[in-house]
């Protein structure tokens, strides 16, 4: 059996119906709870192990360490090469790491938006102080 | 200004950059008039040495890097490591997480197939069956990013288990989601087999026969559209599938048609299987433990995947990266049957008849080529000098 | 057919050729055959075929390495779940095998990526053309071997041999 | 006529640019009416503009092999037969510019030189695309052109003259669709197929031969082909609805017949699928020719 016109009920539905198509930066939709957005670092736990950068498949996780015995060390967390594949955050077993539902929009006009670091009590000296105490010092201006 | 013109006899090269595919794979087609008397391919232009590559990798690294071995069967080939990693290590993932693992196969399936319509009605020439395909597409991707976090790239896996667990208000958004494409399916079942200026395109076209099916080793949907009754997922059970069997789909009359109609009733077994999964989902862990060095040793693993078995070959040398990591891809399988059934069909079949393999080019070719523009000269880059080579690129701009 | 009577079958075809062969099952639903003797590789795989098991899913080159001057190539049968395998074992500086192309026309493609990758020549395959690697790429440079050093395709346009 | 409001006529209004002008809102009110139909935003108005603009201000490269008098005079010969034939129809509903006995034929053929142009510049290329193109436009030409010319000469057997303004006065009166409903429908089509709509964009089909003919031109050529299928779309709706569906007396009348048969036409776009150009030829030939045949015996008949 031959029919003609088969998606006539779409097309004349469609008529009356608002598009499909999301206006994206006019209109933003929510974003699902498990989206997997920026990594976020949590001072606390962090040991500076360095599990998360070992099994970072892109390599955008570095650990340096300042000083073992004080446990003086920052996180650098390269956005750019980051694949977004949460294998930081399942590894992290002292749940120092999330990743942010809400902040997913990375794009940027510089390299050195990319490079985030995450630093706990650095020392002034190094250059590399970050901002209050947990917030991660990022080099975004 | 006429010497160059060979009279009725021409070759069209389809590919690497062509609009009717959408990835690079070079076809040409030697026509005569407008039918095809000649079909040559050659692939590689999006090979990235991904095999190679595993071998310089710890074995959760790889996970990642085999999931991007495809960008629409994402998880069926990180599946298919785990499941091979997991083999070799002899460690057997949780109940719960091989079903979870089975509803987003299954889910990546119905992506996979919608997405497959709209590509082959967009061939045809039937633009609005493509939008709307697309359209709904848009659900089962919804439903898949807010499973598991990402539209593509799910990440679900990890070796010994998942990332994640479906929670209630997860399973219901999921139930109305499957109630809403089902309907479509439907409806998209009944355009494919009826609709009349649809059908001129696709019935009788690009025919293979049962025999030629199992010669050319067809595989997947396209092997079942020509009556071989071969599904993974009936025969060699993995995962969770023993659990929650599907029961095979084929037709017997090997054309387009067929392919449209497998694809599609295929569909309603996916289904069933993720509302059975979310009826009675196994309780338990979502993950075992992994050692981080996996014993010596070589496992095979072949999954059915949307477009049609893969196979892995993964061989430990007992340390934390593998010897040898072998992908076998079904897109190669079919791509030899295009070439032979081309022949013959006039050149306006013969984008739906490429099309109707399901083929998928990053599958298959997995090096980074850089042509040098002073002298024309071609040059291989490692992925560590690709980098390199992009800083200073970027460096040299910013100054 | 059931997997072991699949397996059971496919052991009686390999135990024909029992001068020639080693048959293992490593796991239940795998049969691994190694094949001792070269020029029996296609007629055992013949063999297969005739009984309908000769669904080649795969072929497999593994570089053993320069110490032990040994690579393998394994085929891999797949009828319904049962994994057939056949084994041989080549020297890594002369390394040939027979083609299946002519019995399997589906190993073609297999066949030309073996070549091309691991550099073994495939003795009766009609189109040795490449596959997947640029029509530039040096002669003689081979990447799935293990002393692939890829600074030699960078440093050296006109292709220097890598080993 | 004296001399300055008549070219004032052809040049600026309602020829020339307003033609142009209005063209290109008929073109976008089709991608928009497709676009709402599949359930897409679509463009927005100035959209045609833009793409005009653009490709007239880019640079217009010239492929080896090609012989430059036609490359660069087919696509100006296809706007300008497409405009010229504005001048004998009334656009808006008005009074055409210039009439005289027997315009209907003048302007079917002026219509024609667009699609005799576009399959000229195909075969002008050496590029493999636009040859097939071109076959592929010119074969269509021949399968479309003498139904569609026949459909749009039922309404001149009906008035009794081959002198647009002539019919359309008689049609005003009659709404000739109902009467000559196969030549109504045949006419239809065939403006479909003459502007390569889908369902018969074979020639220009983007999965099998890229852009068909056209792949080589880039910059102002490709923009005055676009121009002259935009106009030739304005005109085929103005006529169509003139001659079959009781005329066009003012320009409300006018905005709403065009309107309406341009939503019938997207409709038909939206739910066909494209076909090969041998199941076109057949269709024409087999049904289209055979329909309009049926029609003018009714009409010669009943007459």
């Amino acid at each position: 059996m031959k029919k003609y016109a088969t998606m006539l009920p779409d097309i004349a539905g469609s008529l009356f119906k608002r598009p499909a198509t999301e206006a994206y930066p006019f209109v933003r939709s929510q974003a699902p709870m498990r989206l997997r957005g920026l990594l976020k670092w949590t001072p606390g736990p962090c040991t500076g192990c360095g599990l998360c950068a070992m099994d970072c498949p892109a390599d955008a996780l570095r650990v340096t360490m300042l000083d073992r015995k004080a446990k003086k060390f920052f996180l650098t967390y390269n956005v750019d090469r980051c694949l977004f594949c949460g294998q930081c955050v399942v590894s992290c077993r002292l749940g120092a790491l999330a990743m942010s539902s809400q902040e997913w929009e990375l794009a940027a006009l510089t390299r050195e938006a990319f490079t985030i670091r995450f630093g706990k009590e650095l020392d002034d000296q190094s250059g590399l102080a970050g901002g209050p105490q947990g917030e991660p010092h990022t080099d975004r201006s | 200004m006429t010497e160059n013109r060979t009279p009725r006899r021409f070759t069209i090269p389809i590919g690497p950059q062509h609009p009717a595919l959408k990835e690079p794979g070079a076809f040409q087609f030697t026509v005569d008039g407008e039918v095809v008397t000649n079909a040559y391919v050659r692939l590689g232009y999006a090979h990235r040495g991904i095999e190679k590559a595993a071998e310089e990798r710890n074995w959760i690294q790889n996970l990642y890097l085999i999931e991007r071995v495809c960008g629409i069967c994402s998880h069926i080939h990180a599946l298919a490591y785990c499941l091979a990693v997991e083999q070799l290590a002899n460690v057997q993932a949780p109940p719960r997480a091989q079903a979870i693992r089975v509803l987003v196969a299954e889910l990546e399936r119905i992506h996979s197939h919608f997405l497959w319509m709209g590509v082959a009605a967009h061939e045809a020439g039937f633009e609005t069956l493509f939008m709307y395909t697309w359209r709904d597409r848009e659900t089962v991707m919804d439903l898949l990013e807010g499973l598991t976090g990402n539209r593509v790239n799910y990440s679900a896996n990890l070796l010994g288990g998942v990332k994640f667990d479906v929670d209630a208000a997860q399973a219901d958004s999921i139930r109305t989601g499957l109630e809403f494409l089902e309907g479509r399916v439907r409806h998209y079942l009944d355009v494919v087999s009826h609709d009349a200026t649809f059908l001129q395109r696709t019935r009788g076209i690009g025919v293979m026969t049962t025999a030629q099916a199992d010669v050319m080793g067809a595989v997947g949907p396209t092997a079942r559209a020509s009556n071989v009754v071969r599904d993974l997922r009936v025969h060699a059970p993995y995962a969770a599938y023993p659990d929650f069997p599907v029961s095979i789909v084929t037709d017997p009359r090997g054309d387009l048609e067929a392919r449209f109609s497998v694809r599609l009733r295929e569909l309603f077994e996916s289904f069933r299987v993720i509302r059975e999964i979310l009826d009675r989902l196994p309780a338990g862990e979502l993950a075992a433990r992994m050692p981080r060095r996996i014993p010596e040793g070589e496992a095979v693993i072949r999954l059915e995947a949307p477009r049609g078995d893969v196979f892995y070959f993964v061989k430990s040398a007992g340390g934390d990266q593998p010897e040898r990591l072998k992908i076998r891809t079904p897109t190669i399988c079919n791509l030899t049957s295009v070439v032979r059934l081309a022949v013959g069909h006039q050149l306006a079949d013969v984008p739906m008849i490429l099309a109707g393999i399901d083929p998928c080019f990053s599958c298959n070719d997995r090096m980074v080529q850089v042509r040098k523009q002073s002298d024309g000269s071609q040059e291989l880059m490692t992925w560590e000098q690709l980098r390199q080579h992009g800083i200073e690129f970027y460096r040299g701009k910013a100054q | 057919m059931s997997t072991d009577e699949i397996l059971n079958l496919a052991e009686n075809i390999a135990c024909q050729w029992d001068w020639a062969t080693e048959i293992s099952r490593p796991r239940p639903d795998q049969l691994d055959v190694k094949v001792l003797k070269l020029e029996e590789l296609v007629p055992i795989a013949v063999g297969l075929r005739v009984k309908r098991l000769g669904h080649l899913s795969a072929i497999v080159g593994l570089d053993l390495g320069p110490e032990a001057n040994a690579m393998e190539v394994i085929y891999y049968f797949c009828p319904g779940a049962a994994v057939i395998a056949l084994r041989v074992r080549i020297p890594r500086d002369a390394p040939v095998v027979p083609s299946m192309s002519q019995v399997l026309s589906g190993a073609e493609v297999f066949e030309r990526e073996l070549h091309e990758m691991f550099g073994i020549e495939i003795n009766g395959l009609a189109n040795t053309e490449r596959l997947y690697l640029p029509e530039s790429w040096p002669e003689g440079v081979y990447p799935m071997r293990k002393d692939f050093n890829p600074a030699v395709l960078s440093a050296d346009d006109e292709g220097t041999k890598n080993d | 006529m004296s001399l300055l409001p008549g070219i004032g006529a052809m040049l600026i209004f309602p020829g020339g640019l307003s033609l142009l002008t209005a063209s290109l809102l008929y073109e976008w009110a089709d991608h928009k009416l497709l676009a709402l139909l599949q359930n897409r935003i679509g463009p927005r108005w100035f959209q045609p503009f833009a793409d005009s603009v653009k490709l007239l201000a880019k640079e217009e490269i010239v492929p080896k092999g090609v012989d430059r008098w036609l490359f660069f005079g087919l696509p100006l010969v296809a706007l300008a037969g497409a405009l010229t034939a504005g001048l004998y129809v009334p656009l808006a509903g008005l009074a055409p510019i210039a009439s005289f006995p027997g315009d209907l034929i003048v302007v079917l053929y002026l219509l024609s030189l667009l699609t005799l142009g576009l399959g000229l510049a195909g075969a002008n290329s050496l590029d493999r695309f636009s040859l097939i193109g071109a076959t592929r436009t010119l074969t269509q030409v021949f399968s479309y052109e003498a139904p569609f010319m026949m459909a749009l000469l039922g309404p001149a057997l009906a008035a009794g003259s081959w002198q647009i303004a002539t019919i359309s006065a008689y049609a005003s009166g009659h709404w000739l669709a109902l009467t000559q409903p196969l030549g109504f429908v045949v006419a239809l089509i065939g403006l479909m197929g003459k502007l390569e709509m889908p369902p018969f964009d074979a020639p220009e089909a983007h999965t099998e031969i890229v852009a068909g003919a056209m792949t080589e031109y880039s910059g102002r050529g490709l923009a005055l082909f676009n121009l002259g299928k935009a106009v030739e779309l304005f005109i085929g709706l103005t006529l169509i609805s003139a001659l079959y569906l009781g005329g066009v007396e003012n320009p409300l009348l006018f905005l709403a017949k065009t309107l309406g048969l341009l939503l019938a036409l997207t409709g038909v776009q939206a739910l066909l699928t494209r076909l090969r150009i041998d199941q076109t030829v057949g269709l024409w030939w087999r049904y289209g020719a055979l329909l309009v045949l049926v029609q003018w015996l009714i009409t010669i008949l009943v007459r």
